[in-house]
C-alpha cells in the first residue's frame, strides 16, 4: 500500500518535473529535470516489473540524454529569452 | 490507472512545449519529455498486478510461466523506443547546434525563411 | 491565446488517448503472441531473461535496425558536427588531481561493468545497449576529466563496423546454416540459467555492446570536441 | 527468386563496413557503395522481374530467426513490394550517379552511409510485414532523412531539417502509439495475423481510434494538407539529390505501407478519410503553385499533389462497394502515378541542381542552352503533367474512368486539379524556353537516364493501358506514329527530314487510302491526308532555321488529326486529340511567341479536359447515335472543340498562336486543325444530341459563330500585323462553318462542309503566301511592305484570287460557300444571324482591301529593293492551291457531288434541299445561280478591265517613296507613309466600344483572381515550428473525431 503512494508521489514528482522542465527559462535547469523525470520514470519501471527498461532508462534516458543535452547547451545557450 | 493518466499527461506537456515554446532547445526537450511518456504508457500497458519481471532465473518459474510474469513483449519494444529516442534526440540536438552556429540564436522567429 | 489554444487541442487529443487505453484495464491479464515468449522461451532458446529472448532472437531484426538507428544517429551527428563551427561558451578548466585519479581508476573498472552487463544479458536484466552506455559513460568521464584525452577515432570506427558486421554475418550464417536469417538454432542452445547458453544470443549481445559502447564513445567525443579551436 | 532478407542485410552489413572504410580509404568507400548499390539494384531487379513473369507466383515470406508469423518478424515481398524495391534502388542509384559527378558533401563517408541506409530504410518500409518492425525502419529512413537534409550547402535546410525532424518525431509518436495499443488491442503485430483477426472490418470504437492513430502518423508523413508545410520546406531548402530520393523514393514507401494498413485495418470509414485529404491535397496544392515564384518550391507543391492524388486513388481503390474491375483499374492508375511521379519527379529535381538561380524568372533561357538539359526537362514535365503518351496521362484516363458514376464530382475534382497543373507546369515551361543561352550545369546524365526511362516505358504502359481499355485503334496509325518520331533522327538535315516527312505521308497516304470511304470520316481524313501533303510540300526548310524536332511534330499532328477522324469510339478522339493538341503545342512553342504557345496549351488542356469529363458522363463509349443523355456531356464535349475553333469568347489564344507560330505550321493550324474542331462539333450533334434534344444548344451555338464571325472580322480590321490579320480572319470565317453547323439542316451541313474545304484552300493559300512574303521580307509588320506586286507578282495572284474567295465574291468558291450558308439560314428563319453573319461579311472586305494594297500595292520600301519570288516550294503549292480556287468556282458541283454523297449516309441529312440543275446551275428554295456562267461573264468583264487599263496606264506618273507633299509635316517613321498605316482609324474610332477588349480581360482578371487566392492561401504556410504542430495536432483530432465511422 505505501509502494502504491509512493508510485503515486513518485508520479506527480515526474509531472511536476516535467512541467518545470518546460516552463522554466534556464535552459541547463531544464535538461537536468528533463533527466530527473527518466530517472523517476525508471524507478516506476522497477515497481512495473520491467528491470531491463529501467536499467536502460538509467543509463541513456537519464544519463547519456542528459549528457548531450549537457553537451549541446554549453556549445550554445543557458538562458531561453 | 494512475499510470496511464500520468503518462498521457506527460506525452500533452512534451507536445505542449513543441506547440509553445518558441526556443529550439526547449523544443526537443519537449520531444524527449513526450518519449518518455511513450514509454511508461506502454510499460504499464504491459504490467499485470501481482506479476514478476520476465526473468526466469529461479526454478519456480520454470513451470506454469505465463502465470507468473508480467508480459515481456512492451518491454522489449520499449528497450527499442528508448535507444530510438536517444538516437534522433542526438540528431536534434547536432541540428541545433549546427542552426545556432549559423545564427546565433535559438529562437524561432530567425527560423522561419522558407514559407509560403 | 496561443497557449490557450494548444491546450485545448492537447485535451481532445489527450482525451482520444485516454478513451484508447481505458479500454486496457489497468494491470490485468491480456496475452497474445506475447504468451509463446513466455511459455516457449526458456525451451527454444535457453535465456532466462525473456525480454533479452524476445529482443535478440524473436525480435532480432528490430534490434538490428535499433543498432542501424544508433549507429545512424553517430554518423549523421558526426556528419553535421564536422562542418560546425560551434563556439565554446565556458572556458575548459584541467580537472582537479582527485577528479582526475578516481576518473582513471574508474575507467577500467567501468568499462569491466559494462562488458558484464552486456555478456550476461542474456541471464540478468540489461544487456548490450546498457552495457556499452556503461562503457560509454567510461569514456565520458575521461573525456571531462581529462583535458588531453581523446578516443582513437580510427580504432572506435574499426570497432563499431566489426561489431555491426558480426552481427549481420551471425544473421547470415543462420541463413546459409540454420535455414532462415538470424535463427538460433546454429551453435547448442546450451543449459538454462548458465553463461555459455542461449545459443547465438550472448554473442549477438557482445556485438551490441561493443558496437554501441564505440558509437557512444565516439557520439559524446564529437559532441564535446566540435569545437575548432580557434 | 533472392531471398530479399539479402538485399537488407548486405546493405546494412556494407554500410558498417562502410563506416570503417571511410576512415582509411575514401575512394574505396566509394567504390564500395556504389558496388552495394548496384548489388541491391540487381537483386531487387531480379525479384521484380521473376514477379512479373510470373516465375514467382506468391509472395515471398521471410521468417526471420525461422519462427512463423506472429511470432517472429517478418518480411513479406508481393509484387508492389518487389515493384517499389527496385523503383527505389533505382532512383538512389541514379541519384548516387548524380551525386559523384557533381561533388559529395563532406565527410563524403558519412554521407555515404546515411544516403546507403536512407535507401535501406525505404526498403525496409515497404518490405516488412510487422508493425512495430515498420516503427524501426520508418525512424531509420527519417534520422537518415534529417541528417542528409541538415547537411546540405544552403543554410535554409538546416531550418528545413529542423521542422522536419519535429513534425517526422510527432507522427512516429502517433505511429508507435498506435501499433503498441493494436498489440494491447488484438495481441499480436504481425500485419498479416492481424487482418487475419479484423477480417469481418473494424467493429469497435476503440480499435477505429487505434487505426485512425496509425493513419493519421502515416498522413503526415504523406504530406497531406495541412500538415505538409515542413515537406515543401524540405523540398525548397534541401540538396535537391536528396529530395529526389526522397520524393520519389522513401515516400513512395510511406505510401504503399498506407494502403497496406489501410488495407490489413479495414476501417469503414477510410474511403472517406482518403477521400477528404487526398481530394483536398490534390486540389489545394495544384493552386497553391499557381503562382509559386521558387522553383524547388514549386516542384514540391506539385510533388505534394501529386501525393493527394495518389491518396485519392487508394481510397478507391480499397473500397470494397466499389466494382473490382474498377478498383483493378485505380491500382494500375496507381502503379502509373507512382512510376511516372518517382521519375519524373526526380528527373526534375536533378535538373534544377544544375540551374543556380532558385527563381522561376532565372531560369529563362535555360532550355535553349543545352540539348540534353532541354530533352530531360520536357520529357519529365510532360511527364507530370500528363501529357500523351507519357504514363501520368494514361493514369489520368483510368483512374477517371475507374470512378463509380456516384462520385462523378472526383471527377471534376481531379479534371480541375490538372488543368491547374498544366498551367503552372507550362508557365514555367514557357520561361525556361523563352529567351536563348543561359549556362546550366553539365550534371545531366540522371535526369537524361529518368527521362529515357519514361519514354522507354511509353510502349509497356499503352499495352497495359489497351489490357483494361480498349481503343480501337488502326494498326496504321500506330505505325505512322512511330515512323513519324524516327524523322527526328535525319536530325542533321532539314532538307532530308523534308523529303523523308514527303516520303512517310506518301507512305501515309497509301496505306490509310482504303480508309478513304463516303462518309464524314473519310471526308475529314481525305482533307487531312491530300491538305496536309500540300502543305507539307510548302514547308520546304530552304535556309530556314527550323527546329530539329519541327517535322517528327508536323507529322505527329497530321497523324494524330488521321487517328482522329478515323475513330469510333470517343476515348480514341479524347487520346488523339490530345496528341494533336499538345504535338501542335510543340510546334507552336518553337516560334518565337511561348507566351502564345502556354495560352493555347491552357485552353487546350481545359478542352481537352471538359472533353474528357464529358466522355465520362456518356454511357456508352461508342460513335453511334444513341438517346439524349442530358446537355451537360454535349456541353463539355463541345468545348474541347470550340477552343480548336477559337469560337468566342474562347478565343484569345488564337491571335497570337496563330500569328507567332513558326511559318511554316501555321498554314496546318489554321488550315486543317481548326477543321478538327468542325469534325467533333459534328460529331456531338450525331452523336450526343439527338435532332429535337439539341436545337437550343445548336441555336446558341449558332449565335456563337456568327458572334465569332463579327468580332474576329472587325479585329481583324485593325490588325497591322499580317498573320495575326490573318488569324483573325481565319477565325471568323470558321465562325461561318460552325453556323453552317449548327443549322443542322442539310442545307446548312452542306453550307458547312462546302466552307471547310474551300476556308483550307484560301486560308492554306493565304498562310502559305504569308510564310513566302514573310521569308523574303523579314517582318509581318505590314507598314513595313507594300508595293511587293512586283517584286513576288505569282504570289500576289495567289493573294488575289484567295482574297476574293474569302470575301465570298463571285466566281471563286467562296461565293457558293456563302451562297448555301444564307440560304440554309434564310430557310431556318434565323434571321438575326443572317444580319450579323451578313455584316461581318461585309467588314471582310475591308481587311481583304488592307492585305492587297499594304503588302502589294503602293510604293516598294526601300529595304525591299531586292526581293524575289517566293521560294519555289511555296510558289509551288500556291500554284496548286489555286487550281481547285478556280475550278470548284465554276464547277462547285464537283464538291458538291461528294458531301450530298457523305451526307446521304447520315439520317436526315439524305435530301440536300437543292439539286443541280443543268441551265440553272444550282437550285434551292431560294433562287438558283449558274457558276459556270458567272465565271465566263466576270474573268470576260475583267479582262476587258484590264485591256482599258493597260492602254491608258501611260499617262501614270510614277514617283519615289519619299517624294511626297505632306502639307508641310515631316514624317516621323517609314511608316507613317505607307498607305496602310492607319488605315482605318477613323472607323477605329467610330466603333471603340466594339473592340473594347472585354473578353481577353476578363480571362486575365480569372488567371490573376486564381492567383491571388493562392497566394493568399498559402500563407496558411508560416514557416512556424510551432504552427506546424499545431496544425498535426488539429488534424489529428479532427482524424479521430470525424472518422471513427463506427456505429
Amino acid at each position: 500500500m505505501i509502494l502504491e503512494y509512493f508510485m503515486l508521489f513518485l508520479l506527480f514528482l515526474m509531472l511536476g518535473l516535467a512541467i518545470y522542465a518546460v516552463e522554466t527559462k534556464d535552459l541547463l535547469a531544464s535538461v537536468v529535470a528533463a533527466g530527473f523525470v527518466s530517472l523517476v520514470a525508471s524507478i516506476v519501471y522497477l515497481y512495473l516489473q520491467a528491470p531491463d527498461v529501467a536499467m536502460t532508462e538509467a543509463a541513456i534516458g537519464a544519463g547519456l540524454t542528459t549528457l548531450i543535452f549537457i553537451i549541446a547547451i554549453r556549445k550554445t545557450e543557458r538562458y531561453e529569452k | 490507472m494512475a499510470f496511464f493518466v500520468a503518462s498521457i499527461l506527460l506525452i500533452l506537456i512534451g507536445l505542449y512545449a513543441v506547440l509553445v515554446k518558441r526556443n529550439i532547445m526547449k523544443i526537443v526537450i519537449g520531444l524527449s519529455l513526450m518519449d518518455t511518456g511513450v514509454n511508461v504508457l506502454i510499460i504499464s500497458l504491459g504490467f499485470i498486478r501481482g506479476r514478476t519481471a520476465p526473468i526466469v532465473n529461479i526454478k519456480d518459474l520454470l513451470v506454469n510461466t505465463s502465470s507468473k510474469v508480467v508480459d515481456p513483449l512492451p518491454q522489449a519494444l520499449v528497450l527499442t523506443a528508448i535507444v530510438i529516442g536517444v538516437a534522433v534526440t542526438a540528431v536534434a540536438l547536432s541540428i541545433v547546434m549546427l542552426m545556432y552556429s549559423k545564427k546565433k540564436t535559438l529562437e524561432i522567429e530567425e527560423y522561419k525563411e522558407l514559407k509560403w | 491565446m496561443r497557449k490557450w489554444l494548444a491546450i485545448i487541442f492537447l485535451i481532445v487529443l489527450g482525451f482520444f488517448m485516454a478513451k484508447i487505453t481505458s479500454s486496457f484495464p489497468f494491470g490485468e491479464e491480456k496475452w497474445g503472441v506475447s504468451r509463446h515468449y513466455v511459455d516457449k522461451g526458456i525451451e527454444e532458446n535457453r535465456g532466462s531473461n525473456l525480454v533479452t529472448s524476445i529482443v535478440v532472437n524473436y525480435r532480432g531484426f528490430d534490434t538490428l535496425g535499433e543498432v542501424t538507428v544508433l549507429f545512424l544517429a553517430a554518423t549523421a551527428l558526426a556528419f553535421l558536427l564536422s562542418t560546425c563551427r560551434c563556439r565554446r561558451r565556458y572556458e575548459r578548466r584541467e580537472a582537479s588531481l582527485i577528479v582526475k585519479t578516481a576518473s582513471e581508476t574508474l575507467y577500467p573498472l567501468l568499462i569491466l561493468f559494462g562488458a558484464y552487463i552486456f555478456i550476461h544479458g542474456h541471464l540478468t536484466p540489461g544487456g548490450g545497449f546498457q552495457g556499452g552506455t556503461v562503457i560509454a559513460s567510461a569514456v565520458m568521464l575521461m573525456l571531462l576529466a581529462h583535458f588531453t584525452f581523446h578516443p582513437n577515432h580510427r580504432a572506435l570506427s574499426t570497432v563499431e563496423g566489426l561489431a555491426g558486421i558480426t552481427f549481420v554475418l551471425i544473421g547470415f550464417a543462420g541463413l546459409i546454416w540454420g535455414g532462415s536469417f538470424l535463427a538460433n538454432n546454429i551453435i547448442p542452445l546450451g543449459q538454462w540459467n548458465r553463461l555459455f547458453s542461449a545459443g547465438v544470443i550472448p554473442l549477438i549481445y557482445v556485438a551490441v555492446g561493443f558496437k554501441v559502447g564505440s558509437e557512444l564513445s565516439g557520439l559524446i567525443t564529437d559532441m564535446i570536441k566540435t569545437t575548432k579551436e580557434e | 527468386m533472392v531471398n530479399p532478407i539479402i538485399i537488407i542485410g548486405v546493405t546494412l552489413a556494407s554500410a558498417f563496413f562502410i563506416g570503417i572504410l571511410q576512415v582509411y580509404n575514401r575512394i574505396w568507400a566509394r567504390v564500395f557503395f556504389l558496388l552495394t548499390l548496384a548489388f541491391d539494384f540487381l537483386v531487387s531487379g531480379v525479384n521484380f522481374y521473376g514477379f512479373i513473369t510470373g516465375k514467382i507466383a506468391k509472395p515471398i515470406l521471410v521468417k526471420i530467426g525461422g519462427f512463423p508469423p506472429p511470432i517472429g518478424i517478418n518480411l513479406l515481398v508481393g509484387k508492389a513490394e518487389a515493384a517499389l524495391g527496385f523503383l527505389i534502388f533505382t532512383i538512389a542509384l541514379l541519384g548516387a550517379i548524380h551525386w559523384f559527378v557533381r561533388g559529395l558533401p563532406q565527410p563524403e563517408g558519412k554521407a555515404l552511409i546515411l544516403f546507403l541506409l536512407l535507401s535501406l530504410g525505404a526498403t525496409g518500409i515497404s518490405f516488412t510485414g510487422d508493425f512495430f518492425n515498420l516503427f524501426v525502419f520508418v525512424e531509420i529512413t527519417s534520422i537518415a532523412a534529417y541528417g542528409l537534409v541538415a547537411s546540405s550547402k544552403d543554410e535554409k535546410a538546416l531550418e528545413a531539417a529542423f521542422k522536419y525532424m519535429v513534425i517526422g518525431s510527432i507522427s512516429s509518436t502517433f505511429i508507435l502509439l498506435g501499433v503498441v495499443f493494436l498489440y494491447k488491442a488484438t495481441g499480436s503485430l504481425n500485419m498479416l495475423d492481424i487482418a487475419g483477426k479484423l477480417a469481418g472490418g473494424i467493429s469497435s470504437a476503440v480499435l477505429a481510434l487505434i487505426t485512425l492513430m496509425i493513419l493519421a502518423g502515416l498522413l503526415i508523413e504523406l504530406e497531406v494538407f495541412p500538415v505538409n508545410g515542413w515537406a515543401l520546406d524540405v523540398y525548397q531548402g534541401a540538396d535537391p539529390v536528396v529530395v529526389a530520393l526522397l520524393a520519389g523514393a522513401a515516400v513512395k514507401a510511406f505510401y504503399l505501407v498506407f494502403v497496406k494498413t489501410a488495407h490489413y485495418l479495414p476501417l469503414p470509414s477510410f474511403f472517406h478519410l482518403a477521400l477528404l485529404f487526398g481530394g483536398l491535397t490534390y486540389l489545394v496544392s495544384q493552386f497553391f503553385a499557381w503562382r509559386q515564384k521558387d522553383v524547388r518550391r514549386l516542384l514540391g507543391y506539385s510533388s505534394v499533389a501529386q501525393l493527394g492524388l495518389l491518396i485519392l486513388v487508394a481510397g478507391f481503390f480499397l473500397n470494397p462497394s466499389v466494382s473490382s474491375s474498377s478498383r483493378l483499374m485505380m491500382g494500375l492508375a496507381m502503379v502509373l502515378l507512382v512510376f511516372n511521379h518517382s521519375f519524373g519527379k526526380s528527373s526534375l529535381f536533378l535538373l534544377a541542381d544544375n540551374v543556380k538561380e532558385r527563381k522561376i524568372e532565372g531560369w529563362r533561357g535555360v532550355l535553349a542552352s543545352n540539348p540534353v538539359f532541354k530533352f530531360s526537362f520536357s520529357t519529365s514535365v510532360f511527364s507530370i503533367a500528363g501529357v500523351p503518351p507519357f504514363p501520368g496521362f494514361w493514369a489520368k484516363i483510368l483512374l477517371i474512368f475507374a470512378i463509380p458514376r456516384n462520385y462523378s464530382w472526383v471527377v471534376g475534382l481531379v479534371l480541375l486539379g490538372a488543368l491547374a497543373e498544366v498551367v503552372y507546369y507550362f508557365r514555367f515551361y514557357r520561361i525556361a524556353s523563352e529567351g536563348k543561352g543561359k549556362k546550366v550545369g553539365r550534371n545531366l546524365a540522371s535526369p537524361l537516364i529518368s527521362s529515357l526511362i519514361l519514354i522507354a516505358s511509353v510502349p509497356v504502359v499503352w499495352g497495359m493501358f489497351t489490357d483494361k481499355i480498349h481503343i480501337p485503334v488502326k494498326p496504321e496509325i500506330l505505325l505512322l506514329l512511330g515512323i513519324s518520331l524516327l524523322v527526328y533522327f535525319l536530325g542533321a538535315s532539314r532538307l532530308l527530314q523534308w523529303i523523308a516527312s514527303l516520303g512517310v505521308l506518301a507512305y501515309g497516304i497509301y496505306s490509310l487510302y482504303p480508309y478513304i470511304k463516303p462518309d464524314l470520316h473519310g471526308f475529314f481524313l481525305a482533307l487531312v491526308l491530300f491538305g496536309g501533303a500540300v502543305l507539307l510540300l510548302a514547308t520546304y526548310p530552304g535556309s530556314k532555321k527550323l527546329s530539329s524536332s519541327f517535322y517528327p511534330a508536323y507529322l505527329v499532328v497530321l497523324f494524330s488529326m488521321a487517328g482522329l477522324v478515323l475513330s469510333s469510339t470517343w476515348l480514341s478522339v479524347f487520346v488523339f486529340w490530345e496528341i494533336m493538341s499538345w504535338a501542335s503545342f510543340l510546334l507552336i512553342n518553337m516560334g518565337k511567341g511561348k507566351k502564345a504557345a502556354w495560352i493555347y496549351a491552357v485552353f487546350s488542356a481545359a478542352g481537352a479536359y471538359a472533353m474528357l469529363g464529358g466522355i465520362y458522363l456518356l454511357p456508352s463509349l461508342s460513335l453511334a447515335p444513341g438517346k439524349f443523355y442530358g446537355l451537360l456531356p454535349a456541353v463539355l464535349i463541345s468545348l474541347a472543340f470550340l477552343v480548336k475553333m477559337a469560337t468566342s469568347p474562347l478565343h484569345i489564344w488564337a491571335r497570337d498562336a496563330y500569328g507567332e507560330s513558326p511559318d511554316e505550321f501555321t498554314p496546318l493550324l489554321s488550315g486543317i486543325m481548326s477543321k478538327m474542331g468542325v469534325f467533333g462539333s459534328g460529331l456531338v450533334f450525331l452523336y450526343v444530341l439527338t435532332a429535337l434534344s439539341g436545337a437550343g444548344f445548336r441555336y446558341l451555338l449558332g449565335w456563337a459563330g456568327a458572334l465569332t464571325a463579327f468580332f474576329m472580322t472587325l479585329l481583324a480590321v485593325f490588325q497591322d500585323d499580317l498573320k495575326k490579320l490573318l488569324a483573325y480572319s481565319s477565325v471568323g470565317q470558321v465562325g461561318y462553318i460552325l453556323i453552317g453547323l449548327s443549322l443542322f439542316t442539310p442545307l446548312g451541313w452542306n453550307a458547312a462542309l462546302y466552307h471547310t474545304v474551300n476556308h483550307f484552300i484560301f486560308k492554306g493559300l493565304l498562310f502559305v503566301a504569308a510564310a513566302g512574303i514573310i521569308y523574303r521580307v523579314g517582318t509581318s509588320y505590314l507598314p513595313h511592305m507594300g508595293g511587293l506586286i512586283r517584286r513576288m507578282p505569282l504570289t500576289f495572284f495567289a493573294t488575289l484570287l484567295a482574297i476574293i474567295a474569302l470575301a465570298g465574291i463571285p466566281p471563286l468558291s467562296g461565293f457558293a460557300a456563302k451562297w448555301l450558308l444564307y440560304s440554309a439560314l434564310i430557310e431556318k428563319g434565323w434571321i438575326f444571324i443572317t444580319v450579323v453573319a451578313f455584316l461581318a461579311s461585309t467588314l471582310a472586305f475591308l481587311y481583304c482591301f488592307k492585305i492587297l494594297h499594304a503588302v502589294f500595292l503602293g510604293q516598294l520600301q526601300e529595304e525591299n529593293e531586292n526581293v524575289k519570288e517566293a521560294p519555289w516550294p511555296i510558289a509551288l503549292v500556291e500554284v496548286i492551291l489555286l487550281i481547285p480556287l478556280g475550278v470548284l468556282g465554276a464547277f462547285p458541283n464537283l464538291l458538291l457531288n461528294p458531301i450530298n454523297k457523305v451526307l446521304s449516309g447520315i439520317p436526315g441529312m439524305e435530301n440536300p434541299g437543292f439539286h443541280y440543275h443543268k441551265a440553272l446551275g444550282i437550285v434551292s428554295k431560294l433562287g438558283h445561280w449558274n457558276a459556270f456562267f458567272l465565271m465566263v461573264f466576270l474573268v470576260g468583264s475583267f479582262l476587258l478591265a484590264l485591256v482599258f487599263f493597260a492602254l491608258t496606264s501611260a499617262r501614270i506618273r510614277k514617283v519615289g517613296q519619299l517624294d511626297v507633299g505632306y502639307s508641310g509635316e515631316v514624317p516621323r517613321a517609314p511608316e507613317d507613309l505607307h498607305f496602310g498605316y492607319g488605315l482605318y482609324d477613323h472607323f477605329r474610332r467610330a466603333v471603340k466600344w466594339l473592340i473594347y477588349p472585354l473578353v481577353s480581360k476578363i480571362w486575365r482578371g480569372i488567371y490573376q483572381w486564381i492567383g491571388a487566392f493562392a497566394e493568399m492561401g498559402r500563407r496558411i504556410y508560416t514557416g512556424d515550428v510551432n504552427t506546424y504542430a499545431a496544425y498535426v495536432i488539429l488534424i489529428s483530432i479532427i482524424i479521430l473525431y470525424a472518422f471513427t465511422g463506427v456505429k
